[in-house]
């Protein structure tokens, strides 16, 4: 771990986490939208991790967290997924900007 | 003899030590067993494929290849030199990259998991803390390039076999993550070689009965892993012709037919240091019990293969969820019942449960009746 | 020694390098498939990036579980839902520039944020190594409530999606 | 056995008769509605006679109750059965039933028959109520209701222009007099501070002091006003022209009210309130002069006329003026005596009239003659009853007449008595006239044949002929005045000895009378034209009736319609005029307020709207709908919540 100054290590996890928001506000189809919420709970992952190996006081609080940030993406991804299929039955389209029918 | 293959080693780098700077030589030892697994691997996988042909030859009453060598036994030189000479054919709207990445990520995680398999004693490659996880892990990647084979050869056939085989690796992987958990409690550590070590003195975990549950649940879902009949639906030759490697041919049909077979061993590997007490045994060397144990349980293989026939897709997927599953968790009861009594009172309130329980589970199993299907005659 | 440690060092760095390559792959790619497969690999990489930690367990969870389980039920809804997605769609809709504009902002305040903040290193925890059992009694012990709190969520989630996902049996 | 608190009944059979008749008389009694007054009339007979006799034996009855309480006031009204009100009671309920029975058989036949009767009943009803109220207000409500019969019954044939005229007028006249008669009631109580007629008496014949604290002035004033009601109801010289003309109602009618009954009721006034008269002497003789003016007035009047029925109501008039002059000269009894005795034979002289025109069909006495054959009865009651009218003794108008005439003549009223004495020759005259053209002589009228009426309408008349002879007996000297003792044994007044030179000059005058009329009109018949020529003007003021009619209507009508006309213009000018500008003032100010009401309000709220909806208009475009939309807002305003907080920048 002293190999690498936890700076960079927070520099990595913050672009990942940008490239995962840019993600999330760009892509038309949902499943992109999933993909990249995925992006940015990992980019927390490593934040958390790093933080648990530089600073924290009992060092398993981090790993803990992981866990459960995990456990919790691998709930949003069921969920999304799980209404993206009935959207795509009933909606025959997956494209975020097709299914707008709350437009005013 | 024991350990012949270690000295050896240590002697080759002592051999390279006198001239090399030290951490040049711990690269070195890295390489030599890098070497060794990646040369094992094939050459097991090359004499697996003769074995299983000689053995269901047997079976069927006949003579398995003969011809090419004594016994037969250069045959899996020219099949290798066959897949070499081979056209190489890419589909031409499918999606290039991903059909040629699939072979590479389908034998990369089979070579990886040799990582961990311990041949003999002190004879693992790195007996990693987190050893049975990571071979846990490594192998449900597998699932990934079926996904890429089946995808990138864009045709219908293909991509129903993926789907089917994703779905059928990633039911039977939570048995077999359960199946392990048991012995994890009581060897009290994730790595194999504490595994092993837990089981020495014919203390074998498979000579108790949560060890026994757990070793046959294990060994269930080891066939269905790496896709071996009687559970190979998805490249059932009669319905799906080659299953998800239908579009390759050569050499890279080649990698997924030497990644099936090296996932065979270590599976068998794995079963073996889990629940049959790995390299450990009375008299003979560490590694020959290792290897004796693993192909035993491969001619098991092949026998099924001789013997069942082909699993239906749902009985398949009803049999990992509605029956290993539960089977598993009152598995894991047992074993917490286990440890704090084992010996005769053990056995026999733990056989007790696991016996009532499988009764009581085939008796839910109600045999599936598909939908009566109501056909509305057109007005 | 030190040339190890460089060469680990361009090792870890090249790795996050992959890793951002790919994340921006995930991002940008206009096949959705392949954006998968790069979000696996970025999740990998994050793995290797565990064990630069000495979190193997974290590792070895995450490939299992994440790698393993979520990126294959995206796969799952990709191959359902993906055959109606010619490659010609364009896969990024109007937005994307004040999305980027935003994010590089963010980028930019957190980024200095990051930098002036004097973390607090503590060097007890630097080489302190966290066996699995310490985190199974952890686990057991001070966060036995998150862990069945989660244990409940996800069952609760996951019958949620069947119900949603199921074909709606009824006439 | 008849207790004096029966006397309430008497009044009340005729009300209830009334009752009966009017409500279920047209749709199921029809023709039997006579009996039903007929009974009420002979029950209250019953009932008032056995008292009558016990008053004539010397009791007195009065009774009250408390009718209303006004303040610390009370009205009370009830019963006052004295010597007066008694012979009076007598006379109206026998006559009352005789003329009833007569109608019965007269107005058979007519489609009005049982209202006819309700009418009667209810006059009835008041005649009887009047005679015994003990009371100012008691006998001016019974007035009222007179006043309404007579008016009702004068109008009975309705579909006659000049019947319902004649009803009007007469209902009108009598109204002028009743006004007065109630501004003397009440400046009689502000005076005296009551109306009941004994509490009046008690004040007046009391004591010498009592008496000096009452304003004299003013008692005599109301005394006038009194006796205004009695000109009007009792046609005296100004307000008499409606009794002509009231002869237009069917004749049991003109028998019972304008003969007997209801202007008797005007004498009656006089003496019921003869104390009050008898307390200022100073207006006796106003009363006095009104009487004999209207009494020779009347008399000259009906030498003309040739209507049957018009001759005998100016014969009543004048007979009424007799009277009043009476009363006027303290001639109680006299007076009274009179009334009783006129009130017979001038019902039987009607009745009888008014069988001839039902037999005859024919009311001008021009056309008929020589019906004294066909028509034995009624010939036979109609002479008998014009001789007492005449004062041929022993009948009973002698008698009273000659009271009156004695009274004149014992105090001193030269004049009044010779202007009598005239009038009584004028009387026989016109009276035998009448019964020479109609019952004498030749036929005049060949389309005329006349035919005898029926039992039931000659049995009264017999029954009435009957009254008229016997009757003056208790006023004669023969019994010793025993009627005018009897009715003046309260309040004393000068007695006068019977002279012989008062009888015989009475006596002269009714033969001298009926032997002229017999010359001019049995014998030689033209000397009546050649008189009307010689005394043209003269015939022609009597025949025209002094010209009354035209004088008032040029004089009184006339004004009295242009006041009203100039009155109604202004009223219909200014007045409507201003009614008119409200309601175009008020349309205008709903314009003004509509017009405000359209702009500003309906503008502020339309506004409100409009600028409602730009507002959503614009705020609206936030919703895209793109979930992404929502996400980029939301990231950027956190964002620019990061840089605010931490203050970045």
């Amino acid at each position: 771990m002293n190999l690498i100054p936890l700076n960079h290590i927070l520099i990595f996890s913050l672009a990942l986490f940008g490239i995962g928001i840019y993600g999330i506000l760009t892509r038309r189809n949902i499943i992109g939208i999933l993909i990249s919420i995925e992006l940015v709970l990992n980019a927390a992952n490593i934040n958390l991790i790093a933080f648990s190996k530089t600073t924290s006081l009992s060092p398993e609080t981090g790993l803990v967290f992981v866990l459960f940030v995990i456990a919790i993406a691998a709930i949003t991804v069921a969920v999304g997924l799980a209404i993206v299929l009935a959207l795509y039955r009933s909606r025959k389209t997956i494209f975020a900007d097709e299914v707008h029918l709350l437009k005013w | 003899m024991d350990q012949l293959f270690v000295n050896l080693k240590a002697w080759f780098l002592n051999l390279l030590g006198l001239f090399l700077p030290d951490w040049l030589v711990m690269l070195a030892s890295i390489v030599v067993s890098g070497v060794v697994i990646l040369c094992l691997g094939p050459f097991i996988m090359m004499y697996l494929t003769l074995l299983e042909r000689k053995v269901i030859g047997r079976i069927q009453n006949r003579y398995g290849p003969n011809r090419v060598g004594p016994w037969g036994l250069l045959q899996p030189v020219a099949d290798g030199i066959k897949m070499f000479t081979k056209e190489d054919i890419i589909p031409a709207y499918g999606d290039k990259l991903i059909h040629l990445l699939a072979p590479i990520v389908i034998v990369v995680p089979a070579l990886m998991v040799f990582l961990v398999v311990p041949f003999g004693r002190n004879m693992t490659a790195v007996d990693l803390s987190i050893g049975a996880l990571y071979f846990l892990a490594i192998s449900s990647i597998t699932t990934f390039p079926i996904f890429m084979g089946s995808w990138a050869s864009r045709n219908k056939y293909s991509m129903l076999a993926g789907m089917r085989t994703a779905a059928q690796m990633v039911s039977y992987e939570i048995p077999m993550t359960l199946a392990i958990v048991p012995v994890i409690m009581m060897s009290q550590s994730l790595s194999t070689g504490a595994i092993v070590a837990a089981q020495n003195g014919l203390k074998w975990f498979v000579f108790t009965p949560w060890g026994l549950v757990g070793f046959l649940i294990f060994f269930f879902c080891a066939i269905v892993e790496c896709n071996r009949p009687p559970f190979d639906l998805p490249e059932a030759e009669s319905e799906l012709i080659a299953g998800f490697h239908t579009e390759y041919s050569g050499m890279k049909f080649a990698f997924f037919y030497m990644a099936e077979y090296m996932n065979a061993f270590t599976l068998a590997a794995i079963a073996v240091t889990l629940f049959l007490g790995g390299w450990q045994g009375p008299l003979f060397p560490s590694w020959l019990w290792f290897f004796g144990k693993t192909f035993a349980l491969i001619f098991m293989m092949i026998w099924f293969r001789g013997t069942f026939p082909r699993f239906r897709v749902d009985q398949l997927m009803g049999f990992a969820w509605k029956f290993l599953l539960p089977m598993t968790l009152v598995n894991i009861l047992v074993t917490g019942f286990w440890h704090f009594n084992p010996g005769a009172v053990g056995w026999g309130v733990s056989g007790a449960v696991l016996v009532g329980f499988f009764f009581a589970i085939t008796a839910l199993n109600r045999p599936f009746v598909p939908e009566k299907r109501i056909y509305e005659l057109a007005e | 020694m030190d040339l190890l440690q460089l060469a680990i060092k361009t090792g870890i760095y090249t790795l996050m390098a992959g890793t951002l390559v790919f994340a921006l792959g995930v991002v940008m790619l206009k096949n959705l498939f392949h954006a998968a497969l790069s979000l696996a690999a970025v999740l990998i990489g994050t793995a290797i990036l565990y064990l630069v930690f000495h979190a193997e367990f974290m590792a070895a969870a995450q490939i299992l579980l994440y790698v393993g389980a979520v990126i294959t039920v995206i796969i799952f809804a990709i191959m359902l839902t993906e055959h109606i997605a010619e490659r010609s769609i364009i896969q990024r809709n109007k937005q994307s520039l004040p999305a980027l504009l935003g994010v590089l902002a963010l980028l930019v305040l957190i980024g200095k944020v990051l930098l002036k903040t004097p973390w607090p290193v503590n060097p007890s925890t630097l080489d302190a190594r966290v066996s699995v059992s310490d985190l199974g009694v952890a686990l057991m012990g001070a966060y036995v409530f998150p862990f069945e709190v989660i244990s409940i969520l996800l069952v609760g989630a996951l019958i949620g999606a069947v119900v949603i996902a199921r074909k709606d049996s009824r006439p | 056995m008849v207790t004096a608190d029966w006397i309430y009944l008497v009044p009340l059979f005729p009300l209830m008769a009334f009752v009966v008749n009017l409500l279920w008389g047209a749709r199921f009694l029809k023709n039997k509605a006579a009996w039903v007054s007929i009974a009420a009339s002979v029950a209250a007979c019953a009932v008032a006679l056995p008292i009558c006799v016990k008053v004539f034996g010397g009791a007195r009855f009065s009774n009250e109750f408390v009718w209303l309480t006004i303040g610390s006031g009370t009205l009370r009204f009830g019963y006052l059965v004295d010597p007066l009100s008694a012979s009076l009671l007598s006379m109206v309920t026998i006559v009352g039933t005789l003329i009833q029975i007569y109608a019965a058989g007269y107005m058979a036949g007519d489609p009005r028959f049982s209202r006819f009767f309700a009418y009667v009943s209810l006059f009835m009803f008041a005649m009887l109520t009047l005679t015994i109220a003990n009371n100012f207000i008691l006998f001016f409500m019974a007035w009222e209701i007179m006043g309404l019969c007579s008016y009702l019954l004068i109008g009975f044939y309705f579909e006659k222009t000049s019947a319902a005229k004649a009803g009007f007028k007469a209902f009108l006249t009598t109204r002028v007099g009743d006004v007065g008669f109630l501004i003397g009631m009440l400046t009689l109580f502000a005076t005296l501070g009551t109306l009941d007629f004994s509490e009046i008496n008690s004040l007046l014949t009391g004591t010498s002091q009592a008496r000096l604290g009452i304003n004299t002035g003013l008692l005599a004033m109301s005394a006038l006003c009194i006796f205004c009601g009695t000109i009007g109801k009792s046609a005296q010289f100004p307000l008499h022209v409606w009794l002509p003309d009231a002869m237009e109602g069917p004749t049991p009618v003109s028998a019972l009210i304008h003969a007997a009954t209801m202007v008797a009721a005007g004498v009656f006034l006089i003496a019921r309130s003869f104390v009050i008269f008898m307390a200022v002497p100073g207006t006796m003789p106003v009363v006095t002069t009104i009487g004999c003016v209207t009494a020779f007035m009347a008399a000259f009047i009906a030498l003309t006329q040739t209507d049957i029925k018009r001759i005998l109501a100016y014969s009543t008039i004048s007979q009424l003026g007799y009277m009043v002059t009476a009363l006027g000269m303290q001639g109680l009894g006299a007076g009274t005596f009179h009334l009783i005795t006129h009130a017979f034979f001038k019902a039987l002289l009607f009745l009888a009239a008014g069988s001839v025109i039902h037999g005859t069909h024919v009311q001008d006495i021009r056309q008929m003659g020589g019906l004294f054959k066909k028509m034995p009865h009624t010939a036979l009651t109609f002479i008998i009853a014009s001789l007492a009218l005449a004062g041929v003794p022993p009948l009973s108008g002698f008698w009273s007449k000659d009271e009156i005439l004695l009274t004149a003549f014992a105090s001193g009223h030269s004049l009044v008595f010779w202007t009598l004495l005239l009038t009584a020759f004028m009387t026989a005259f016109y009276m035998f006239r009448l019964v020479f053209m109609t019952f004498f002589g030749k036929a005049r009228d060949p389309k005329v044949h006349a035919h005898e009426s029926p039992a039931l309408m000659t049995l009264p008349l017999w029954a009435l002929a009957v009254g008229a002879i016997l009757l003056g007996i208790p006023g004669s000297p023969m019994t010793h005045h025993w009627f005018q003792r009897f009715l003046a044994h309260a309040i004393h007044h000068p007695e006068y000895h019977p002279s012989t030179f008062v009888m015989t000059c009475s006596v002269v005058a009714a033969i001298s009378g009926i032997a002229l009329a017999g010359i001019i009109y049995l014998k030689n018949i033209h000397w009546a034209e050649a008189i009307a020529k010689t005394f043209r003007p003269l015939y022609q003021l009597s025949f025209n009736k002094f010209y009354f009619d035209e004088i008032y209507s040029r004089y009184i009508i006339r004004p009295f319609n242009a006041v009203g006309a100039i009155f109604f213009k202004f009223d219909a000018s200014i007045i409507d005029g201003a009614v008119n500008g409200a309601g175009t003032g008020s349309l205008w100010i709903g314009a003004v307020k509509n017009w405000i009401d359209q702009h500003i309000v309906d503008g502020l709220v339309n506004f409100m709207g409009t600028f409602t909806r730009l507002l959503n208009s614009i705020v609206k475009r936030l919703q895209t709908g793109f979930v992404q939309n929502y996400l980029l807002i939301a990231f950027l305003s956190f964002l620019v919540f990061i840089i605010w907080e931490l203050k970045l920048i």
